[in-house]
């Protein structure tokens, strides 16, 4: 679709209004709920163990660039980082996208200050590695295998070098976090991380992790936004036994006459 | 017997002698079972070049792939391109993802053009690399100027010229798309350009095998008219067209590695299962 | 140097940094650890001149310097906002760029949105358990009407089973939601059991080219002049 | 005011330019504090505009090449981004060398590693740029040197150590510990044998029509691929793309709050 259809425009602007509604209800102090996600309880018992064992924490945001995915792993680090400063554990993160750098320096920076320990932080410890996927798979794996750190934590967008990266960390024993929105790399975590949030859970992880009103809030709407497409689609399908096509015919790529949307089927394609 | 846990080494180290072997001698192998998204790939193209209102528009061949994925996506290219050469089809070659695509899909191309007699400039043309992060806007000023989006080909001459591109203006004008991918590329395509022109075009895609997954929904909505999966859907190809390669050759390192795996997961499950055993035992 | 000295040189490079690599198989160590600094040497360098080839010198320079489009010279001053950020007083400026950035990636969702979950929507809201186009299809070995009816039923559970156990709204309480949700985990965990098993191959695949390398081109042709 | 200019003129104008810019950039310098936050969210918005605009207003002209208003600036306006995004490759670049010559300035312990990834670059750097501009043999041979014969190589190798970790992951992860683990594993397991001649020669007896089709092992792979990892990837996605459109509309209208989005500027 290179423009929006007018069904396009009404439902794109009905679900930005939904989740927007919701996230400044919540910013204007409504209480919200969300349940618990299990993996997510995880973040913290992992850092603890890195306390214990006295080595360092391994920070990945993946290979995106400045994008949406990057921005949210970025908030998910920040928070490990804030939580990992106050207890005085190391924390590194080897960056693949140049513009991504300074981005990421800032938050980390301004984790360790909100912790209190702003002397703690070296600008070596946020570094750019290379925006060569295997380049930068290369760097990582040597620098888990010479820091043998307690805890890795990969968010973000990944590609085939999730695996290099995880079972690196596997062989020195380092407790794995996981999470992703590139769902062919989630089996791979299965497989070699500790635990692995799955699906929109990554969404919902700094939400869960800092209770932000407006992070809530914007659970809270996407929540409605998705029952809403479940109850469209399960609509179509019941419509579409009817042979009536009109949930379908909402969808197209081209607008068509209006009175063509509920019209039944023609026979076959 | 006791099944001892088998270092991580010792894996590596079967795994390594498996794969080899096979290229180094002839190992038996049954032949392949022809998959569906194989043998509406191969129809797909059967149909396109034998329709009177498409087989004389365009293939445009999109290699997206780099040195890393060669296995696989150039087994896919070159029995695609034998393939599209015999059928006496125009084609273009076009990459951007990765500079190498370029190179790879324009070596290759000019050896297999060689052999069947079709001349560069006449018969098929290399439109070189675009940078990935302007394809998006590339794409949708390609649908109705094929020639000024693009500019010059990969030596630098301009595509008004070149005799090929002479009846090739827009996306109407081309009848087949075929990706071949290490990413999900194939998607720029599909959002921009399959169906921006009047008739949507056939899209045809080549992953590698793990790309596939994420296109299985794509063959369902008919955004996709065919797939060859990774190494085995090159294999696949070779077999229907009876022409062996290299992937024929290569799918046996693949089967047997394929194997070793599945009786190293059973060997794992029988020794935790006698460990867990004697555990008991010893605590009775 | 002749053409195949070339040739005999980046074949014995290729050899050396394969081994090298793989050497880490074994134990990290001082030939992986020369060759991935190396590695990221070389990357980096490729990236910078990734950068002038293809993006800086086709799209800016030859258009500031040869077409005359001076106004070019302006993404310098742009750019140089990133660099602020190392500034104290003006680091804000390096966030003026970024919200450039983050407002373009933000303002293209809605048209990404609308071009991949479209079709979806579209395909699952279609499902049909009658008169389905698919059963008469080339490849459709052995489906009949009815077990095609399945499928699409089955298809639309799975999709509800599986969207139900994302919903963080509320406590999955009660008894249906719990054994659905729990069913919508299971089936994940059949999809991606899938994905691993058919990544395998892709893998395998890739360790073939190598070893294809190591063989042929090195031992075969380079040795033994074998063709 | 804005033409295309050459010769003598060109350079007048970029003079020009630059001289307005440094007044531009030092201008920007004194903006108060209070303004700042503002112009950061006027400008994040503009520019998320100009592609929902682009997206939303209505099109006119013939089929296949519907535009608006905005439809022709959008190349320009991406063709830029891209080209500010390859200067931030600095920062990077920067970073990692600042990093390293330190090392080496020092003698600490590695310094030699960081020694051969400075040089390992400044060569890519010549032989990559520099077969562009110089035609002599020797730069050409350099760039087979260094990109075919290691980078390639590399990027390659480095691709294919992913088969030996698949394999230990697999060994290790794939055990009938719980029911998950279980589901895990035979499902892997039957698009293994699904997807190879020798796991498919294990059912080859069995017809390829009617119903007992259905029980060849590769019909039961391709079966798993498309009518159960389908919907489930199908709703994976759904969740994803509603999450990612509403961490796009917050970031675009400056909803976001947290330590990085209110500290002072």
């Amino acid at each position: 679709m290179n423009h929006a259809t007018w069904p396009a425009r009404v439902i794109l602007i009905v679900i930005s209004a939904v989740i927007v509604w919701t996230v400044i209800a919540a910013q204007r102090g409504k209480k919200l709920f969300i349940r618990r996600i299990p993996g997510l309880t995880a973040i913290d018992e992992a850092v603890g163990r890195a306390v214990e064992m006295g080595r360092g924490i391994l920070l990945s945001s993946g290979l995106g660039g400045i994008d949406v995915v990057t921005l949210q792993a970025l908030a998910i680090c920040t928070n490990i980082a804030s939580a990992a400063a106050r207890y005085g554990t190391k924390v590194q993160m080897p960056i693949y996208e140049a513009a991504l750098l300074p981005i990421a320096e800032d938050a980390i920076s301004s984790a360790y200050n909100k912790a209190g320990r702003s002397d703690a932080f070296s600008s070596d410890d946020v570094r750019y590695l290379s925006n060569q996927q295997f380049a930068y798979a290369a760097g990582v794996a040597g620098m888990i295998q010479r820091e043998q750190y307690a805890a890795t934590f990969l968010f973000g967008t990944f590609f085939a070098e999730s695996l290099i990266m995880a079972e690196n960390a596997n062989m020195v024993g380092a407790i794995q976090v996981a999470g992703t929105p590139s769902t062919t790399q989630i089996p791979f975590f299965i497989a070699s991380c500790d635990y692995v949030i799955i699906g929109d859970e990554y969404y919902a992880a700094t939400a869960y992790l800092t209770r932000q009103p407006t992070l809530l809030g914007s659970m809270i709407g996407q929540d409605r936004v998705k029952i809403a497409i479940l109850v469209t689609v399960m609509l179509g399908f019941l419509l579409t036994m009817v042979k009536l096509p009109l949930v379908k015919n909402l969808f197209e790529d081209k607008d068509m006459p209006a009175a063509s949307y509920y019209s039944p089927a023609k026979g076959g394609k | 017997m006791r099944i001892p846990q088998l270092d991580r080494r010792v894996l590596y180290l079967l795994l390594a002698l498996v794969v080899s072997i096979p290229l180094l001698v002839n190992v038996p192998l049954p032949p392949p079972a022809i998959t569906p998204p194989t043998k509406s790939f191969y129809e797909t193209i059967e149909t396109v070049s034998t329709d009177p209102k498409t087989k004389d528009k365009l293939v445009i061949i999109s290699c997206n792939f780099g040195s890393g994925t060669l296995a696989e996506n150039l087994s896919q290219l070159e029995a695609t391109l034998n393939h599209i050469v015999s059928k006496r089809m125009k084609f273009a070659i076009f990459a951007f993802n990765d500079p190498q695509g370029r190179d790879l899909g324009g070596s290759t191309a000019q050896r297999i053009a060689d052999k069947a007699g079709y001349k560069y400039g006449e018969d098929w043309v290399n439109w070189g690399f675009r940078p990935p992060q302007g394809i998006q806007s590339l794409l949708k000023a390609m649908v109705n100027d094929l020639h000024g989006a693009l500019g010059t080909d990969v030596k630098g001459t301009k595509l008004s010229t070149i005799p090929v591109m002479a009846n090739y203006k827009k996306a109407d004008d081309v009848g087949l798309i075929i990706e071949f991918a290490a990413a999900d590329t194939v998607k720029y395509w599909v959002q921009f350009f399959q169906r921006a022109g009047t008739t949507p075009i056939a899209t045809l895609f080549c992953p590698t095998s793990v790309m596939a997954n994420e296109a299985y929904p794509m063959l369902e909505t008919g955004q996709l008219q065919g797939m060859l999966v990774g190494l085995k859907g090159a294999n696949e190809f070779e077999t229907v067209m009876k022409r062996p390669g290299f992937a024929t050759r290569a799918s046996a390192s693949l089967s047997y590695s394929h194997l070793l795996i599945i009786l190293l997961i059973i060997l794992g499950n029988v020794g935790m299962i006698q460990d867990r055993k004697r555990q008991q035992g010893a605590t009775k | 140097m002749k053409e195949e000295t070339v040739k005999l040189i980046v074949i014995l490079l290729g050899v050396a940094s394969t081994l090298g690599i793989y050497s880490i198989l074994y134990k990290e160590n001082k030939v992986f650890r020369f060759f991935e600094h190396l590695y990221l040497g070389l990357a980096a360098g490729y990236s910078i001149s990734a950068a002038w080839n293809d993006i800086l010198r086709p799209q800016w320079w030859t258009l500031m310097m040869i077409e005359g489009r001076w106004w070019m010279l302006f993404a310098i001053p742009a750019a140089m906002m990133f660099y602020m950020i190392y500034s104290k007083q003006n680091s804000w400026m390096s966030r003026l760029i970024f919200g450039l950035f983050l407002g373009a990636t933000a303002g293209q969702t809605f048209q990404a949105f609308a071009a991949d979950y479209f079709p979806k929507f579209r395909t699952a809201a279609s499902k049909a358990v009658m008169d389905l186009p698919e059963v008469n299809q080339p490849g459709a070995y052995g489906l009949t009407p009815f077990s095609a009816a399945l499928n699409n039923v089955l298809f639309m559970v799975i999709l509800a089973s599986v969207m139900t156990y994302f919903f963080f709204s509320f406590e999955q309480k009660g008894k249906v939601i719990p054994s659905v949700s729990k069913f919508g985990r299971y089936t994940l965990m059949v999809a991606f059991g899938a994905l691993f098993g058919s990544t395998i191959m892709a893998r395998m695949s890739l360790l073939i080219g190598r070893m294809y390398f190591l063989i042929h081109d090195f031992v075969q042709v380079q040795l033994l002049h074998m063709q | 005011m804005f033409q295309v200019q050459h010769g003598a003129a060109l350079y007048t104008h970029l003079a020009g330019a630059a001289v307005v810019s440094v007044i531009l950039f030092f201008a920007l310098t004194l903006v108060p504090t209070k303004l700042r936050r503002p112009l950061i969210m006027a400008v994040t918005f503009a520019a998320g505009l100009f592609y929902a605009l682009e997206f939303f207003w209505p099109v006119s002209g013939p089929e296949s090449d519907q535009k608006n208003f905005l439809t022709s600036y959008i190349k320009p306006f991406s063709d830029i981004t891209t080209v500010l995004q390859s200067f931030a490759l600095g920062l990077g670049v920067y970073s990692l060398v600042s990093i390293h010559l330190r090392k080496v300035a020092r003698t600490q312990s590695g310094w030699a590693y960081s020694l051969v990834l400075i040089v390992s670059m400044i060569v890519m750097v010549i032989a990559h740029i520099g077969k562009e501009y110089i035609k002599a043999p020797w730069v050409h041979q350099l760039n087979e040197f260094a990109y075919s014969g290691l980078m390639k190589s590399l990027d390659a190798t480095m691709f294919s150590i992913i088969a030996f970790y698949i394999v230990s992951a697999a060994y290790r992860a794939f055990r009938i510990r719980s029911t998950e683990a279980t589901i895990l594993l035979v499902s892997a397991g039957i698009i293994m044998l699904g997807q190879v001649a020798i796991g498919q020669a294990i059912t080859n007896a069995i017809p390829n029509e009617g119903l007992t089709a259905n029980l060849r092992v590769e019909n039961m792979a391709n079966w798993i691929l498309k009518k159960v990892n389908s919907p489930a990837i199908m709703a994976i996605d759904f969740g994803l793309g509603v999450g990612g459109l509403a961490t796009a509309l917050r970031l675009w209208l400056s909803l976001e709050r947290g330590s990085y989005f209110e500290e002072e500027l």
